[in-house]
């Protein structure tokens, strides 16, 4: 096991290459400018394609260009910047164009600031954008997780036609761990695999086969079917690619449930309460869509577990996905900051005794 | 017996959706025409073709043409042309946009093509409105022309002279050629196609970005007949918007 | 065990650079590590820190609330991180350009003037490397020398190879300060 | 002799390839309504035909075909 | 009773003139264009501002500009309208500036169709752009209820210093009812109610009371500072403006729940059925966000309500509200179509005997 | 004692944030000035500015500019000041943008703007580089220029030669004046805060749009100290951006 | 009383204004109604319908599913619609270029060349009103002729008023059809 | 007399002023540093001054204030 010490936001841009992304489209904003950096070093040594485009509302719409094409194309950004992609994601999800985007997400509203933060949860998981789409949106927790599920995103993107979003924070991006960087893979295009694409249609064909790439269907009648295969893929999403982590919960008397680097702070706060003798365990999601509702009813609803402390920073978003999974089951209360501001172990350890104890 | 003119198979067989007269018609023939030619005559891959269609009147572009069609958001297909361009680079790409499209929402996109110099062909149609929702002002519309919301008439005190979109991009250094026609007449419809054919072949050629504006009528909603709507574009939207070629790094 | 470092100070002063050292160098012995910064709006000037954590086990959380070493390069880290570090820690104070004390009594601290150092041994811009010394010399516990070495070497890559030789040196030269 | 065959269904009785003929081949029917409910282009001085398919390209639905023997 | 008949987009930019709105920014979409046509005529009478602005990017700016001033502000656009205004939405949310936003909803996800539609009321209520915030959001489902709410929006807005949005949709837009339009409020910035805004800082005056309009808090304890404020009115907000009807709930059997003009399909729906001896009623939110979840798990707890059936013109959003608010204490289904096919009332009167008769 | 220099009060007491010898400072004073000038001079109303900060290094700029100011989305500052000046038409209403802020992301908000002749100034800071992201390439950045994102040097051949929104501005029917000035040496410190002050007169008597695009530093991004970047600004950028009137309709 | 309308042809055919028209009129004679138009994308020639509701309570859905009266000024919009009139309803036909019968018997059928009507009446943009004028002619609950006039004249405004007579003529000339 | 008085704290240590000087009034301290970390402008030779303002202009921090007597 070789391993690196590597930057987030590297790691993850390497990663994307040697899952066979040759196309990536992006805007620097903090805190993720280090991937495009990255990106404008790297993709000529292998053949690919860097450019910056003069804003997220071109970056968006260049991935849609590429991405028609078949190719294996990213595009990153960060809250702000993200907000500008909607109306392309939306375009994207109605398309049923494979691609990746990254949201390096930090505070906000508006401008907010270029620290982490988890404020975006809502846009990305019930969708920011117009329409009923669903984005498979990973969280992931470590900078080696993220490399592992980058590796996958493609051919999941691919499978169900749909984008895939990192739903990633500063932190993730930020931080440097050491990696395992996986060997690259051998990625062509694939007309044949690939029907829809624009790959070369030629005059005499057949018509059906010509690649369309498009999310307009003027009646009625047409968007409806379209809506229903949309649909089809994301009830197979939701069958197949729900992910999650339960850490050390098969006695808890507290669950805590938290996504991305918060979940390491509760994974910290498990470790320390547990050697203090409380029985304390965390469910993170590492698909926020879709999410595991079914895997966090059964995790909760054991006899033994008081409560649910959902933790998070923002007001609480994933807070409602939790009360949709818990369904009035047990007792679920929130605890985070707003902004930016990541709790400390203490005050997430006080919250969990407060439901421990009944209070 | 010999064809003089015939439909060319560079377009589907699907009817036309646009109101009679509108200008949009031959000049999609003409696009398609410009591709055929350059496949028959062995400078283009009969494969190697992809069009972006616009949000406009000719937002079912891809019905039409017979290749592989984009069609992009409102504005947005010089980005949509780029990351098709760059992800088939072998590819012949045009953009086909109407005013609202190009010279409003997609300022940017279009400047910025132009600004890389991206190897693509934009077919600007120009028709001083915007034509699918149904007549209201674009940054193209001339000075006093009434529209849905320019009811009192286009006033240059509130909100501008129209914008020249052509003479703009002629001065962005990553332009290659950029011409500005009509299809008002006979020796018009010649010349716009001799504009588009020649600019797909400099994008053959791996030269820069090319732009043909074409002036354009709205009969419908400029509430003319088809006739007097080609008047109305000599009268009017020609002198305003002078034909001609702006750039031509080519010709240099 | 599990080891929770700030290096503090402002922008240009070299932290972020040795929290890879460390990071780097604790990797190499075979430990887990996580290496987090934090900057301020400026590009110059202002405050720029980083979080490594050091343990055998996974690394949870990377952020470090209470450390049990600081390095201090200037004032307002001193102020802003003094009474965070772990009673029996360790803080580092870069005695050049911060005229004041350590207010606590239940932490060791050292005083280095690494600007001094970094002069004498004439690698100039070498103070970051020469206040790293004085923690390891203070810091038992850490990673050996040799590791350090590397991680230096290996950080600095090929392209900046001719700067290692004088990175030893302040690192040396700090390590003297708190023997 | 130059024949110029409209095709009705797909003419939308705009009016520009009679406006585009420099010999006044064509006009638009007066009376008849094709299935679209426009009043189509018809030939109405085909000897007067130059063959020049000014008319074709102008025509806007591509509905003219100009043949030569 | 003066009625007048008038196409919904039309009353409600009277409305909203009527309110005091002095300056509309906006950009052509069906089906909402008669929206900014009819204010194109009419600003130049009462001596406002209309302005096409160049896409509704730059429209929510200037809308960001204008209500900086203090001045009311309107913009208008649909759903990929919408999708692009989403980093000004959060701009203006974070900014804390009053303006109202309106959303006519059509087909989608991407281009869609520009038939009405329901598919944006995750956007509107949950946060497309980033960063936490909210719009005090109604959903109105006649003209004149929109005319209504119209006339209060403004002061809601500048009540909490946040947008209004309206999530009407196509229906609303298009169609034409009978209405009684108010008589025109006399409206004028008062920079002394107003001491943030944009009214004429003089070197020499309290320099605290420079307008300086931001949503840039750069670190994160002004950040979390400032992110507290806004939650402060948010909880206003939800304590003071939950808006719903009750139509015939009192002994209903089977509630339903819907918004906009689905309510109207429904409450055909229940009146039919109530002559046919069917005890069903409406539960209609009129403001989505604050939803009102205490109205409606006190609607819903009553004993003789054997469940819940929530119908919208989309895949199920509202659906999560509702059962967030009746936290599992009821069956609660869904019956919907997606894109933009409006469901029939034949086909609602079926689900609902489903629920009656136990299936 | 008589002064000679002292800091204006159009300036607020915060101390700038910019890096050493960073150029924006420079341009900040002359804006302050300016409207002081005008002020004194009775041309304005004291109360009456408004500013409009973009996302850039200048980003706190309302933290700087003693008057009312707006923070805008990146790029969206013309759109900002347009809703702000509309709404308070007796106003001297400003934008201060980066290159990045106003040439790429902003492009169609700056384009139309002058395209309706919005009566704004707009203080258009082309320092060559995203300055406050860390050195990213421009669309204003050289060819050949080493940045972040064009790590083995700008390429015109990948992404074309650096943009000229003065002289594209200038194309715009709608603008009125458009100068690039620089603030390198002590005559166009001089001339810079001359053309700014012509430009907001000119806003004041309600002209049309005007832009000042001044030359700027950015030491830190550029890998230079303070005066190396002067020295780099003048035998690089000035070349390639002459400096000058590119557009006065008052002139004409 | 709850009475369900469409109104249907292709765009230009002035369907959706002789909705307005009943809408108006019925509105006029204290009713609840409700207008709402139905496009296709295309600006001339494609599809343009309206559903009209006519009640004495509150107007619940705007949509008609299934409409009392039809008006169906050409094929593809007779073809579309013909099978969702209730049984007992009414269809009226513009037979100038619909040249098919209605298929169904449980419904009462006019036919009305409402093209030759209007070239008589000397209004030949009047085939729509003509149409209307069959259909309230065939149709006895429906409104007052008056009121429809009043309706007419209020809905032409000012700018119009001078095509009030001609419509009058073409209303009164439909009327007879039915008779 | 011309007084030329740099405000240390605010100075960054550019030394653009410097440059700027026809006269060489000023330069960069080669020793001291101000509280920001940075050696300050300081004025080494004030009897050449002409007060000529430029360095007052080209201070990017207006830390330079010139009065005359
Ligand atoms: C983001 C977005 N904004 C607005 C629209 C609505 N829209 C559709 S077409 C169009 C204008 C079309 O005008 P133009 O580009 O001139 O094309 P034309 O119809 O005249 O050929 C607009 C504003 C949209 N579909 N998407
Ligand atoms: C929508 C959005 N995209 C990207 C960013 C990140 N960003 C902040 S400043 C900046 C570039 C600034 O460069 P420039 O405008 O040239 O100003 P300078 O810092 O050079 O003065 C970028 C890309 C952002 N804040 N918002
Ligand atoms: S609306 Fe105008 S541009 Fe559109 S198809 Fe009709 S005539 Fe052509
Ligand atoms: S070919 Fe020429 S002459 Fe013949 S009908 Fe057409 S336009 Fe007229
Ligand atoms: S130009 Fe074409 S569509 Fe128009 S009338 Fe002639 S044949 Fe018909
Ligand atoms: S990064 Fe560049 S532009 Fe920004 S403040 Fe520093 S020197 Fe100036
Ligand atoms: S006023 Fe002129 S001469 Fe005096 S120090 Fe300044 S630049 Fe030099
Ligand atoms: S120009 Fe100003 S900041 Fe720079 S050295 Fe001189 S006084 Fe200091
Ligand atoms: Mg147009
Ligand atoms: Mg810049």
């Amino acid at each position: 096991m070789a391993l690196t010490l590597m930057k987030g936001s590297e790691a993850i841009a390497e990663a994307a290459i040697r899952a066979g992304a040759r196309f990536f489209f992006g805007y620097p904003i903090t805190p993720q400018t280090e991937i495009p950096e990255y990106m404008s070093a790297r993709m000529p040594e292998v053949g690919g394609c860097f450019l910056q485009a003069e804003s997220e509302v071109a970056a968006i719409n260049m991935v849609y260009g590429a991405a028609g094409t078949g190719a294996r194309v990213i595009t990153s950004s960060s809250s702000p910047g993200v907000s500008l992609k909607q109306e392309g994601i939306s375009y994207c999800a109605g398309a049923q164009l494979p691609c990746v985007i990254l949201n390096v997400m930090r505070g906000g509203p508006g401008l907010g600031n270029i620290q982490a933060s988890q404020g975006d949860y809502f846009q990305g998981t019930k969708g920011g954008g117009n329409g009923d789409y669903h984005l498979l949106t990973y969280a992931p927790s470590s900078v080696q997780e993220a490399i592992d599920i980058m590796m996958f995103a493609f051919d999941k993107a691919e499978k169900y036609r749909m984008p895939v979003l990192f739903l990633a924070d500063g932190i993730i991006a930020q931080m440097m761990e050491p990696v395992e960087m996986p060997e690259m893979v051998d990625f062509k295009v694939d007309p044949e695999k690939k029907p829809w694409a624009c790959t070369g249609w030629k005059p005499g064909d057949d018509p059906a086969k010509r690649g369309v790439i498009n999310s307009i269907y003027i009646d009625t009648e047409s968007l409806t079917v379209h809506n229903a295969e949309l649909q089809k893929s994301y009830k197979a999403a939701r069958e197949n690619e729900q992910m999650w982590e339960c850490y050390k919960t098969d006695d808890a008397e507290v669950i805590v449930t938290a996504f991305g680097t918060v979940a390491r702070v509760v994974k910290t706060v498990v470790d320390e309460m547990r050697a203090e003798g409380v029985k304390v365990g965390l469910f993170r999601p590492i698909t926020v869509w879709p999410f595991p509702y079914d895997a966090l009813r059964e995790t909760t609803v054991r006899d033994q577990v008081k409560g649910v402390l959902d933790v998070e920073v923002n007001e609480g978003q994933m807070l409602e996905d939790v009360k949709l999974a818990i369904n009035g089951g047990k007792d679920v209360r929130f605890f985070g900051h707003l902004g930016s501001q990541f709790p400390t172990t203490d005050e997430i350890k006080a919250e969990i005794l407060k439901i421990k104890e009944g209070k | 017996m010999s064809v003089v003119f015939e439909r060319t198979k560079l377009l589907t067989d699907k009817q036309f959706h646009y109101c009679p007269g509108c200008n949009h018609g031959i000049i999609h023939r003409l696009v398609a025409e410009s591709i055929d030619e350059l496949i028959q005559e062995g400078k283009l891959e009969a494969g190697n073709v992809m069009g972006v269609a616009p949000v406009g009147c000719s937002v079912f572009a891809y019905d039409y043409f017979n290749c592989d069609m984009y069609e992009a958001a409102h504005g947005r297909a010089p980005a949509v042309a780029t990351g098709a361009k760059r992800a088939r680079p072998g590819t012949l790409v045009f953009t086909y946009q109407g005013d609202g499209d190009l010279a409003s929402i997609g300022t940017a996109e279009i400047v910025h093509a132009a600004h890389r110099g991206e190897k693509i062909v934009t077919i600007f149609v120009n028709n001083a409105i915007y034509g699918m929702t149904g007549g209201q002002m674009a940054p193209t519309t001339l000075v006093g022309q009434k529209t849905t919301t320019s009811p009192y008439g286009r006033d240059e005190a509130w909100c501008g002279a129209p914008i020249k979109v052509s003479e703009m991009l002629a001065e962005v250094p990553g332009s290659y050629y950029i011409e500005r026609c009509a299809v008002n007449n006979n020796a018009n419809i010649l010349k716009t196609k001799k504009a588009i054919k020649k600019a797909m072949q400099y994008e053959l050629e791996g030269k820069g970005f090319c732009m043909i504006e074409v002036l354009s009528t709205c009969p419908t909603n400029w509430g003319l007949n088809p006739v007097e709507a080609m008047k109305w574009l000599e009268d009017n939207m020609i002198p305003y918007y002078p034909l001609g070629v702006k750039k031509d790094k080519g010709a240099e | 065990m599990k080891k929770q470092y700030v290096f503090a100070g402002f922008g240009g002063q070299g932290m972020l650079l040795i929290g890879k050292f460390v990071a780097m160098a604790n990797m190499l012995d075979g430990k887990h590590v996580s290496w987090l910064p934090s900057y301020g709006p400026e590009m110059r000037g202002g405050t720029a820190n980083c979080s490594v954590i050091v343990s055998d086990e996974e690394v949870g959380s990377p952020m470090v609330d209470n450390a049990d070493v600081l390095i201090a390069m200037n004032l307002p880290s001193l102020d802003k991180f003094e009474h965070t570090v772990k009673p029996g820690g360790l803080i580092v104070v870069n005695s050049s350009i911060i005229d004041r004390k350590v207010e606590r009594d239940d932490v060791k601290v050292v005083y280095c003037d690494a600007a001094r150092i970094a002069d004498e041994v004439k690698n100039p811009k070498g103070a970051n490397v020469a206040i790293l010394g004085a923690m390891m010399g203070a810091d038992d516990a850490s990673v050996s020398l040799d590791k350090m070495v590397e991680a230096i070497r290996i950080e600095l890559g090929e392209r900046k190879a001719r700067f290692l030789e004088g990175n030893k040196a302040a690192l040396l030269a700090g390590m003297e300060v708190s023997k | 002799m130059v024949k110029v065959t409209i095709d009705e269904l797909i003419c939308k009785g705009c009016g520009l390839c009679a406006r585009a003929c420099p010999k006044a081949v064509l006009a638009l029917s007066k009376t008849r309504l094709n299935a679209k409910g426009y009043h189509p282009a018809e030939v109405v001085a085909p000897e007067a035909c130059i063959g020049c398919a000014s008319c074709a390209r102008t025509c806007p639905d591509v509905a003219i075909r100009i043949e030569r023997d």
